[in-house]
């Protein structure tokens, strides 16, 4: 297209800049790089997040809502939870920690580090630094260094561009080895727990781990005194005590890893879209977005989707995407299109299965098996319809 | 009437569909219609059973809301029972166990939290005209308020310092006071054995082999506790003298009763690492 | 843990501190000194493709016998039954053998050559046998005895409630396998289970060994099969911890073809390209097709007649001068049973006698040259079943020679975009490899044995995103 | 998904409404069922917030919990759900029939009917299985006690739960998933799972296509999630004030005031199960339509069966099942399913030739007619004389099996027949399959009359068989092998309730 030349006189942070137009940054946290990995194919999903484009609000002002949103009954069940167990100088996790890690009775210091100077807000910088301080500290093995480092903020260069991570989790320091504690409301049942849950505590808790590991392999230290084993402390059975489980984080690093390294692709993906690409929010005096939703469509449009029926669940613009792809086979669901011959749209596979349409080289194979299938519907039916009748 | 009740439906549908839409203008305004509406309602409520005769609503919990008074009391309560520093969760707590949720208005945990500001403020136009305030604990690096604990202003500067151990060391300190407490209270209540069982739970050799509640025994988790405190009294107490000695020489009187907020101290610099001044800052919001 | 460890080479070959054959001959040495200590109630023998399991049980099975051990074997299929009868049989001529079987068996050829072994549905008629042999699904149904000592061969393939039906017919066990191949599966979707130690529907080795951690865990060091091209890459791609290393150099073997190719334009530059470096990949142009893509199931049948047509030669250390290629010694391996209809039609009567099957059913056996039709070729998206380790890991361990991998182009980009939502289950050990991983590893390394001027490069490539 | 559907799925697309999918209904459908819509609460381990139930479609009894963090709330909510329940499996136990047992040397009895319990999703089917856990184990002693009717809630709960596990069992049903293996709608299975949507493919509303009554169906405001999850913006915006209204009102010991704030809770939560409600009695009439296969009453036979059986453990005073599967018995039940499994997915293709047609897609079937029949063929290479008809099949199928193979046909069940040859005709396209028949012919060395096909008829033949597998072997529990733990030590398998139940923490 027109705009190769274009690119390589600006730099990539401009361009996203521009696509993202007037409107702030959506942040990165630990979720939103957890969730580079649901679907990595996604051109249109990795240009959107990369730019920070706020995309549940973009869904909804082109009038397809997310149906995201999380009940306050669970955040409050959440931040109750934590408290609790972090209450004390965080008494019952050292319990735990002492019951399934062997941590020694003089390992109990507790380093609250949310809070440096006292002040209502502080900077990223001041609490990085901080942060940074203590845990090299306590890596280089210094004595008295510490035990539990609770709320330490990290970093983590995501797209060529430094992210800060706030874990709602401690980090803590045994014998010159740190583990990564993740702390979530939902149940363990008879040492079960919702798969979904935990695999995305596993890959956020992943994050952590990795940001950990480059902060200190950047101080010179080996990055693998960092445990891929997690601690998962959550409620046990029905009840408010706290239960811990290690889980092996190993896969999800590999992920975390390969999808990060791809992210840096992002100017690749960029070289091929029309240079003015861009999805404004920016709102009007009364807080309505100043670009017209149509608009908005059409730059969607520009850049390619891969919709399955999966992004309903993980993806704010899923709802768009599926309309958009209504008619083909792929939103019937991955297995029905791969049993459908993988052929594009539901009008071809039907029309390659009646023998209204003459196949394609390619849909040869395909063909003979609808039409196989066709066959067979309609001499099933023709027949339970006369039996019936 | 009804059409009130159907106009409040309406908003509310409303509201869920603009808050979905990350629509916070439309949001904002759409609430204010619909506290409006229920203000309505409820007034049509009231005008409706004053005419059948009803006695009105009582309007228990607001009279002794209005007063923080009583509270500063129980909190002063709980916290001499307990020696030292603590959340407003624990503090409440202790006061169910030993005083009884009676008060008014009980000792929700969020009110404390409002109190430490309000007694800061009383400080600062009168200086010790109480004869106690309930103040904050310090941290022991920055002298700065420490997150989420109430102290009392009576107690020496040591007291009120937290390090690193202190935590700990002021858990087993409290689960000690608590079990001493509970072995004088003749056949505890069943919130006093729960308390000291939730002490206990956490400290090792505190509870005996059925560990329930009921059968928790004071002497045991004193003599659990005081064992594990010996671990880290030492290194405790030298790091909060010093840091006390620290607050005594570089703080004034009203910072060393509610911290030092307002710069970092010197001796104590907050090194600056390199990779801080890139990209842009972000304090993530809370994943549940 | 064994001591044997302290030989492993880590991460493949060039690290072996003992030749091969010396370095295996220690590690069975240990096995059978752990056996005969009586110290253990198990132990467990990890064997990689071709390391000379057979080898080792039939062994195992003599000496314990011999000893006078009342001893029985447990296999997983008819057909392992019939081979570990006939090589134990040939071991040891004068050893009475049981074969346990099933009411409507009838004992195949090489079982009925030898005059010790008798065929019985009863243990009650067995008796006189110094080691009876049947498979899983059959010892399940004896009621009662007990014995010593068992063997329970391929006892990754096994599933942990077949071991925990058999299991009260023995005091002690040795348990062999390959852990880099498919693991027991049911056809019952269920997660009712995971997280229990005693699980039902993982793999008996996994099951035994949740329970007595404390086993010893030996591992054959070589493989005898593989070639010197192909036991580092497989080492390092399914086997990445404990590896292992090829027990004859490339010197040894070698394939080469007496007639000349003609007119076999990419067919013959890729067997070229096996027969002298023992990979080839045969790239097809980027298309997403049916699973039975008749295209590729064609160039399966092309390239395993060819093998054929151009009369193929292989020297190895068992015939130093050569031996043919027969059909015999052929095989073409594919992921599911319709790719294998299909290839077998390609085939036809001229391919009479070349193996076609599945990973499943490749389990455990051997051929000079194999083809296999990649498990991802022309798909759209991957799933488990064909990120699977162990799947391709069968496949591509079945050679002594040369591997020809057919795929079509793309599964490098479908591995990229493949979404990472795998459900974690707590108290699951986590299994490496990890399918994507180990298929990446394979990939690139076969990638490198592509020829650019082969495949059908003249057609358009649509491309995939 | 098999081809057939994937292509009924297509059709619906194309023509904007679901597709059928089977030609016969493959579930029993009860002629009383007990409709049960649970709510949780968000953020909370399976903790009931409100439930709708009842077995009359105008008569639904409505279960709230007004502050779903209250123990004994949750528990007074299991104490009701048990006063619906246990009365409605109760009424089943009126008659029995006799069952002739051990190849006819005993008699035991059943009952003729048993309870049918549907729930809208498989995370209702969740939901049951969790709150069974959560309930059967408490004890009507000591700490914290309960109401007798609550453990046994619970381990009819948890009957309920495993017998959804079980393949072909009618007892515990997801409407989404009765309705999505009789349909196949436009969308993804995905989406199916939502049960508006699903209904507004198989059913959409006059003038709608399919996938327009179903993003309308979506809407959270006009069709409230089926549950057990509710909308977090119903949460946010609606029940945390109702709550809280409700909590205050109780603190202020006003009883006008705290009712009205009942009501306006209890009506908040009747707006998220109303709609469900009309959607599953929608369903259950749906389901009603079909004609019912053949095999069905065999396998409500089997869950009657099950139900008098496990009515005589809890009548006996049967301990609640425990928490997990022990060694042995996982192995047992794994085995159960497997052939469960098997079994019902036989009999469905045998019941119904459009489920038969996915088989004869892959080439495990065939449909033909028979152009040749010997049917006094007589094999006498063995060391006796036997009767082994031979017939040949020529179908347009695709045929993969080989020689050798065995295989059944569905209309002449104890029949076998082994393929001798296959002969397609690549030029008509047809094949021509020879096979050889035993079993079902008889005593003498000629056939009984209509027991070999004739020349013309049509049949279907497959490798799917639906003999009798005989169950496995397994140890008892205290044989458990040292393999897999030895036998299993007291408290590692916890039958009774204990203290700990009773006592854990609770928020």
């Amino acid at each position: 297209m027109t705009s190769i030349s274009m690119g390589t006189s600006r730099t990539t942070a401009e361009r996203l800049a521009t696509i993202r137009g007037g409107a702030k940054p959506k942040r990165h946290n630990a979720r939103t790089i957890a969730a580079l990995t649901r679907n990595p194919g996604c051109a249109r999903r990795a240009v959107l997040d990369t730019a920070g484009v706020d995309k549940q609000r973009l869904a909804a002002y082109i009038d397809f809502p997310a149906r995201f949103g999380q009940s306050g009954f669970a955040i409050a069940r959440g931040n109750a939870f934590e408290a609790q167990v972090k209450a004390s100088g965080a008494a019952e996790l050292v319990k735990l920690l002492r019951e399934r890690l062997g941590l020694p009775i003089p390992e109990v210091a507790y380093d609250d580090l949310e809070t440096v100077t006292g002040r209502e807000k502080e900077t990223a910088e001041v609490r990085y630094a901080r942060s940074r301080a203590l845990l090299l500290r306590a890596a280089a093995g210094e004595d008295g260094a510490g035990t539990l480092f609770d709320h330490p903020l990290l970093g983590l260069d995501v797209a060529g561009q430094r992210v800060y991570l706030e874990p709602d989790l401690i980090a803590f320091q045994h014998e010159g080895r740190f583990h990564v504690v993740e702390i979530k409301s939902f149940a363990v049942v008879d040492g079960q727990a919702d798969p979904g849950k935990v695999s995305a505590a596993a890959i956020q808790s992943a994050v952590y781990v990795l940001a950990m590991r480059q902060m200190l392999a950047e101080a010179g230290h080996d990055p693998e005194i960092v445990a891929h084993d997690v601690v998962l402390v959550c409620p046990r059975d029905f009840s408010n005590q706290p239960t811990a489980v290690l889980v092996d984080v190993r896969k999800q690093l590999a992920v975390l890893r390969r999808q990060l390294g791809r992210m840096t692709k992002v100017e690749e993906m960029l070289a091929v879209l029309p240079p003015n690409l861009c999805f404004d929010l920016a709102p009007d005096a009364d807080g309505v977005p100043t670009r017209a939703p149509e608009a908005l469509v059409d730059a969607l449009q520009t850049v390619d989707a891969r919709y399955a029926p999966d992004c309903l669940s993980v993806c704010e613009l899923a709802y768009f995407c599926r309309a958009e792809a209504r008619g083909c086979t792929a939103a019937l669901g991955t297995s029905a299109r791969e049993e459908l011959g993988g052929i594009e749209r539901v009008e071809t596979a039907l029309g390659l299965a009646k023998g209204e349409l003459t196949p394609a080289d390619d849909q040869a194979e395909a063909a003979t098996l609808l039409r196989n299938a066709a066959r067979l519907r309609a001499e099933v039916l023709v027949a339970a319809a006369g039996a019936a009748g | 009437m009804e059409a009130l009740e159907r106009r409040i439906d309406a908003l509310r549908a409303e509201i869920r569909r603009s808050v979905v839409a990350r629509d916070t203008a439309r949001t904002k305004g759409l609430r204010a219609e619909l506290r409006i509406a229920e203000q309505e309602w409820e007034q049509a409520i009231s005008d409706l059973a004053e005419e059948a005769g009803d006695p009105p609503p009582a309007a228990a919990g607001r009279s002794s809301a209005g007063s923080l008074l009583p509270v500063r009391e129980q909190v002063h309560h709980a916290l001499t029972l307990l020696s030292v520093p603590a959340a407003p969760k624990l503090v409440a707590e202790v006061h169910a166990a030993f005083f009884g949720a009676a008060a008014a208005g009980g000792l929700a945990a969020g009110k404390l939290t409002h109190l430490r500001r309000d007694e800061k403020r009383s400080f600062g136009t009168a200086p010790y005209a109480r004869p106690y305030y309930l103040c904050a604990a310090l941290t022991a690096e920055h002298l700065a308020p420490a997150r989420g604990l109430v102290a009392v202003s009576t107690w020496p500067l040591e007291r009120r310092i937290v390090g690193p151990l202190s935590p700990r060391v002021d858990f087993l300190t409290a689960a000690v006071r608590v079990a001493e407490r509970a072995g004088t209270v003749p056949a505890g209540s069943s919130t006093l054995a729960r308390l000291v069982w939730r002490f206990a739970s956490n400290i090792p050799g505190a509870l005996d082999i059925a560990g329930r509640p009921d059968t928790v025994d004071p002497v045991t988790v004193i003599r659990a506790a005081e064992a594990e405190r010996v671990v880290h009294a030492d290194a405790d107490r030298a790091h909060r003298a010093a840091a006390a000695e620290r607050a005594r020489r570089q703080l004034d009187q009203v910072d060393q009763l509610f911290g030092n907020t307002l710069r970092t101290l010197p001796g104590k610099v907050t090194r600056r690492g390199g990779a801080v001044s890139r990209g842009n800052p972000t304090v993530q919001e809370k994943t549940a | 843990m064994s001591s044997s460890g302290l030989l492993m080479p880590r991460g493949g070959a060039g690290r072996l501190v003992l030749p091969p054959g010396e370095a295996a001959r220690r590690v069975i040495g240990e096995v059978l000194a752990d056996l005969h200590s009586g110290d253990h109630r198990g132990v467990v023998v990890d064997s990689p493709p071709g390391a000379g399991k057979s080898t080792l049980v039939v062994r195992a099975a003599g000496e314990l016998a011999e000893a006078g051990e009342p001893l029985i074997v447990i296999a997983q299929t008819n057909e392992q039954v019939d081979d570990l009868i006939d090589r134990l049989a040939q071991a040891k001529p004068e050893l009475p053998i049981g074969r346990l079987s099933a009411n409507d068996y009838t004992a195949t050829d090489r079982i009925k050559n030898y005059s010790t072994v008798r065929v019985a549905a009863k243990v009650a008629d067995l008796g006189g046998s110094s080691v009876i042999i049947g498979t899983a699904a059959k010892w399940a149904l004896v009621p009662e005895g007990r014995w010593p000592w068992a063997i329970v061969d391929e006892a990754y393939q096994m599933r942990s409630d077949a071991l925990l039906r058999v299991a009260g017919r023995f005091d002690r066990a040795l348990f062999v396998g390959d852990p880099g191949q498919l693991d027991p599966f049911s056809t019952v979707e269920t997660e009712r289970w995971t997280g229990l130690t005693w699980d039902p529907m993982q793999s008996a080795v996994a099951a035994l060994l949740r329970h007595n951690p404390e086993l010893p865990v030996h591992r054959l060091p070589v493989s005898w099969r593989l070639p010197a091209s192909a036991a580092p890459v497989v080492a390092e791609a399914f086997y990445p911890f404990t590896g292992f290393s090829a027990g004859t150099t490339a010197a040894q073997r070698s394939l080469s073809f007496t007639a000349a190719g003609f007119g076999g334009g990419a067919v013959d530059e890729a067997l070229e390209m096996a027969a002298a470096t023992g990979w080839a990949l045969y790239e097809l142009p980027a298309r997403h097709t049916l699973r039975t893509d008749g295209e590729a199931a064609a160039a399966c049948a092309r390239l395993a007649l060819r093998v054929l047509e151009r009369g193929a030669v292989a020297v190895s250390e068992r015939s130093p001068g050569g031996a043919p290629v027969t059909a015999d010694r052929i095989a073409v391996g594919a992921a599911h049973r319709d790719q294998v209809a299909a290839i077998r039609a390609q085939l036809g009567a001229a391919g009479d006698g070349i193996t076609v099957d599945t990973a499943n059913r490749l389990q455990g056996r051997e051929y000079d040259v194999v083809i296999v039709l990649h498990p991802l070729s022309g798909r759209r998206d991957a799933t488990a079943f064909h990120l699977e380790a162990g799947r391709l890991c069968v496949l591509v361990s079945r050679h002594r020679h040369a591997c020809v991998v057919v795929a079509r182009a793309g599964i490098s980009e479908l591995l990229d975009a493949h979404p990472s939502t795998e459900p974690v289950h707590l108290n699951v050990p986590v299994r490496f490899p990890d399918g994507w991983e180990a298929n990446q590893a394979l990939l690139g390394h076969v990638a490198r044995h592509r020829d650019m001027n082969s495949t059908a490069v003249s057609l358009p490539s649509p491309g995939i995103q | 998904m098999s081809t057939l559907t994937a292509l009924a799925r297509a059709e619906a697309v194309a023509v904007g409404q679901a597709q059928r999918i089977t030609t016969v209904r493959h579930l029993h459908v009860a002629d009383r069922p007990l409709v049960f819509i649970p709510l949780s609460m968000a953020g909370e381990a399976n903790a009931p917030l409100a439930a709708l139930v009842g077995t009359v479609p105008d008569d639904p009894r409505l279960l709230v919990v007004p502050q779903p963090r209250n123990r004994d709330q949750r528990f007074g909510f299991a104490a009701e759900l048990a006063e619906v329940l246990l009365p409605y499996l109760d009424s089943f136990r009126g008659v029995t029939e006799a069952v002739a047992a051990n190849r006819g040397k005993e008699v035991r009895y059943r009952y003729v009917d048993a309870p049918q319990v549907l729930v809208p999703n498989s995370a209702g089917i969740g939901f049951v299985r969790m709150f069974g856990r959560s309930t059967r184990f408490r004890r009507t002693d000591g700490d914290y006690p309960v109401q007798p009717s609550v453990p046994l809630l619970g381990q009819w709960l948890t009957f309920l739960a495993d017998r959804a596990e079980h393949p072909g069992s009618g007892m515990l049903l997801a409407m989404t998933e009765a309705l999505g293996l009789h349909w196949a709608t436009g969308q993804s299975a995905l989406e199916d799972a939502h049960l508006a949507a699903l209904l507004a493919w198989i059913d959409p509303a006059d003038g709608l296509s399919g996938a327009d009554a179903a993003v309308v169906a979506e809407d959270p405001l006009r069709w409230p999630p089926a549950g057990p999850a509710t909308d977090p913006t119903f949460d946010n915006e609606m029940l945390a004030p109702a709550m809280a209204a409700y909590q205050e009102a109780v603190g202020s010991g006003d009883e006008v005031r705290r009712s009205r704030a009942r009501g306006v809770l209890e009506e908040a939560v009747r707006s998220q199960l109303g709609p469900t409600w009309e959607l599953m009695w929608r369903g259950v009439s749906l389901l009603r339509e079909l004609p019912v296969g053949s095999r069905v009453p065999g396998r409500w036979a089997e869950d009657r069966d099950v139900f008098s059986t496990f009515t005589l453990y809890v009548d006996g005073g049967g301990y609640p099942q425990p928490r997990r599967d022990g060694a042995v018995n996982a192995a047992q039940r794994l085995h159960r399913l497997e052939r469960a499994l098997q079994s019902y997915a036989v009999q469905r293709a045998y019941d119904d030739p459009l489920v038969m047609a996915d088989h004869r897609l892959t080439g495990e079937a065939f449909v033909g007619e028979v152009t040749l029949a010997d049917a006094h063929r007589i094999d006498d290479s063995g060391k006796r004389r036997v009767l082994r008809p031979r017939i040949q099949v020529t179908t347009g199928d695709v045929v993969l099996v080989t020689a050798g193979a065995v295989l059944h046909s569905p209309s002449r069940p104890g029949q076998k027949a082994r393929v001798v040859f296959v002969t397609p005709d690549p030029a008509s396209g047809r094949t021509d399959v020879v096979l050889e028949l035993s079993g079902g012919l008889g005593r003498s060395l000629s056939p009984a009359p209509g027991s070999v096909p004739e020349v013309g008829d049509r049949l279907c033949y497959t490798t799917l068989s639906d003999s009798f597998m005989p169950p496995g072997e397994f140890p008892s529990r205290e044989e458990t092998p040292w393999t897999h733990g030895g036998p299993p030590k007291a408290y590692e398998e916890p039958v009774e309730p204990s203290v700990d139940d009773a006592r854990e923490e609770w928020s």
